[in-house]
């Protein structure tokens, strides 16, 4: 028998962020962004290792918190004016976060009024036994044969939509998958050549949840040490390499590398 | 733990109030916990309040239970109130009386399964205003009573006969 | 011919007690052939009578109207005769329904927004429990639906109107 782990479940991204900040008791107006991205990810990991689902948003609010970690890393610009100040790379995130901070209080608000009116019951009323005292003239009203028949057709069409639904299943890429695809690539793509990262984050059909799935995976490849990038020069296209761990391949590649 | 009298008065009140079927007193005496007897007393006092203090509704003993009814005297303002909710379908009553009508002979679970949610209340008002009835019962576990709709279905919507519905893909203009 | 003041009074008892919708001040005045602010005087002695006695029931300012309901201590007896109420709303609903209430009009992508994930099924569920509705579509680009919130969500949650909605450090007794 397996042991279970209890890993509390999150509403989305900016519900896990704002719990890891409460936890850690930090002050929301300066995260101290390396340390959250890595608590973040770290839940992401474990989340994956018990199977949970999780939406692509949580891996959308992984970028956005390691594009900030690089930002808050580089060296800052030289300032040409004393006026212009700069723009702390946390601050979008940070006014998101308080923005939904205070609907999710407002939330719990709610659900104490909904408790609190829940203790009142309304009277049920019984039209059937009004009909019966105050019958009317016209028991249609202004509805015509062809009005019902169009409730008809609305009623079978949401029946329709109804069995849709439970047949049609929504397919997740998992990073396993992009990794296992992206080496299938380099496999078959010639000894020393590499792919492009353009080509391979807009080979279309390609979704958001996509692109940023293919970004992770490269991240897990490059982590796992099975692939290698370069870039000639900044801005330029960059290019994908297996890292060859079989000996022979290895020296196959070298001569090939000198032959060419 | 019993209540006080009191208390056990306006709880029996806000079950009245509640509910529209006659409650018996052994329902009301089971759910306050206390003896028939007990709520035989106070549903006299309740009597004899509404009747002291003429209020809006008064108690009334029906078949098999106790009912809070609007008091006679005040009908032409219901009717004022109520006769706008009347003389118009529901959304609900529309649904089912479209499903009776193209699906019949059809059961109240058959009714229930296209909707997806319960139709008692829309059936039983579509019966009130005479627009469908019972017309039997379906062979089989249960044998459920199977509905139609009437010969005043057919009048106030100008039908000789039910061949002439409308098909559900035809065009309306 | 106007109604003495204790007949209006238990005239509006009785209005009260045949519909579950709030009614507002207008209706029952129109229906009374009185004033508003007779009405609103009656209302007031109803409310009244209903403390001091101690009645099963209570008058409600609610969703623009007074409607009459149980009172809150004998909830547990009440829950004993009718049917469970609805299951309370996730997380998720409550959360997107708190966004649709203080920022309506709204779109669907707005609220995505905030909200950091997608919102559909959530806001699915609050359109089938009718606390929020499509109120129009936004002009612009695709012109978006934009929701807003029902008569129902006033009821769901005890609130006479909108401007009544709780601040984020509202206490609730």
């Amino acid at each position: 028998m397996t042991y279970q782990v209890k890993l509390p479940v999150f509403e989305g991204p900016m519900d896990l962020l704002l719990h890891l900040i409460k936890e850690n008791e930090l002050d929301i107006y300066n995260i101290p962004i390396a340390l959250i991205t890595q608590q973040y990810l770290d839940y992401l990991d474990m989340a994956g290792e018990l199977d949970l689902e999780l939406t692509s948003e949580f891996l959308v609010m992984a970028c956005t918190l390691l594009a900030i970690k690089a930002r808050m890393l580089l060296p800052k610009p030289v300032i040409e004016t004393p006026e212009e100040e700069e723009i702390d790379p946390r601050v979008e995130l940070v006014e998101k976060l308080l923005e939904y901070k205070e609907y999710k209080e407002r939330a719990n608000i709610f659900r104490e009024l909904e408790e609190r009116q829940s203790q009142h019951f309304w009277r049920e009323v019984d039209d059937a036994k009004l009909l019966k005292e105050f019958r009317p003239a016209n028991p249609v009203g202004s509805l015509s044969m062809d009005d019902l028949m169009l409730v008809f057709s609305r009623v079978l069409k949401n029946v329709e939509k109804k069995l849709d639904f439970v047949s049609v299943s929504r397919e997740e890429i998992t990073i396993q998958d992009k990794i296992e695809s992206i080496l299938t690539l380099l496999r078959e793509t010639p000894k020393g050549r590499g792919i492009s990262f353009y080509k391979l984050l807009t080979a279309p059909p390609i979704s958001k949840e996509e692109i940023i799935v293919t970004f992770l995976a490269l991240l897990e490849l490059i982590k796992l040490g099975k692939i290698y990038v370069k870039q000639n020069s900044m801005f330029d296209d960059i290019y994908i390499f297996m890292i060859q761990t079989m000996p022979t391949e290895r020296s196959e590649n070298l001569e090939n590398a000198t032959i060419s | 733990m019993p209540l006080f009298p009191d208390e056990a008065k306006n709880t029996i009140e806000a079950l009245l109030f509640v509910t529209n079927e006659p409650l018996t007193i052994k329902t009301m005496a089971e759910i306050l916990e206390r003896s028939p007897y007990d709520v035989e007393v106070l549903l006299k006092e309740i009597k004899a309040d509404c009747e002291r203090e003429a209020r809006g509704f008064c108690l009334l003993e029906v078949a098999g239970g106790y009912s809070f009814v609007t008091r006679a005297e005040y009908a032409p303002y219901i009717e004022k109130l109520v006769k706008p909710r009347l003389t118009t379908l529901t959304q609900a009553a529309m649904e089912t009386l479209a499903i009776v009508a193209y699906k019949q002979p059809i059961t109240r679970s058959e009714i229930d399964d296209i909707r997806g949610v319960k139709s008692d209340s829309a059936l039983n008002t579509l019966i009130e205003r005479t627009l469908i009835q019972e017309i039997g019962r379906k062979e089989g576990p249960g044998r459920p009573i199977i509905y139609g709709t009437t010969q005043d279905f057919l009048k106030h919507f100008g039908l000789k006969n039910l061949g002439e519905l409308p098909s559900s893909d035809t065009k309306v203009s």
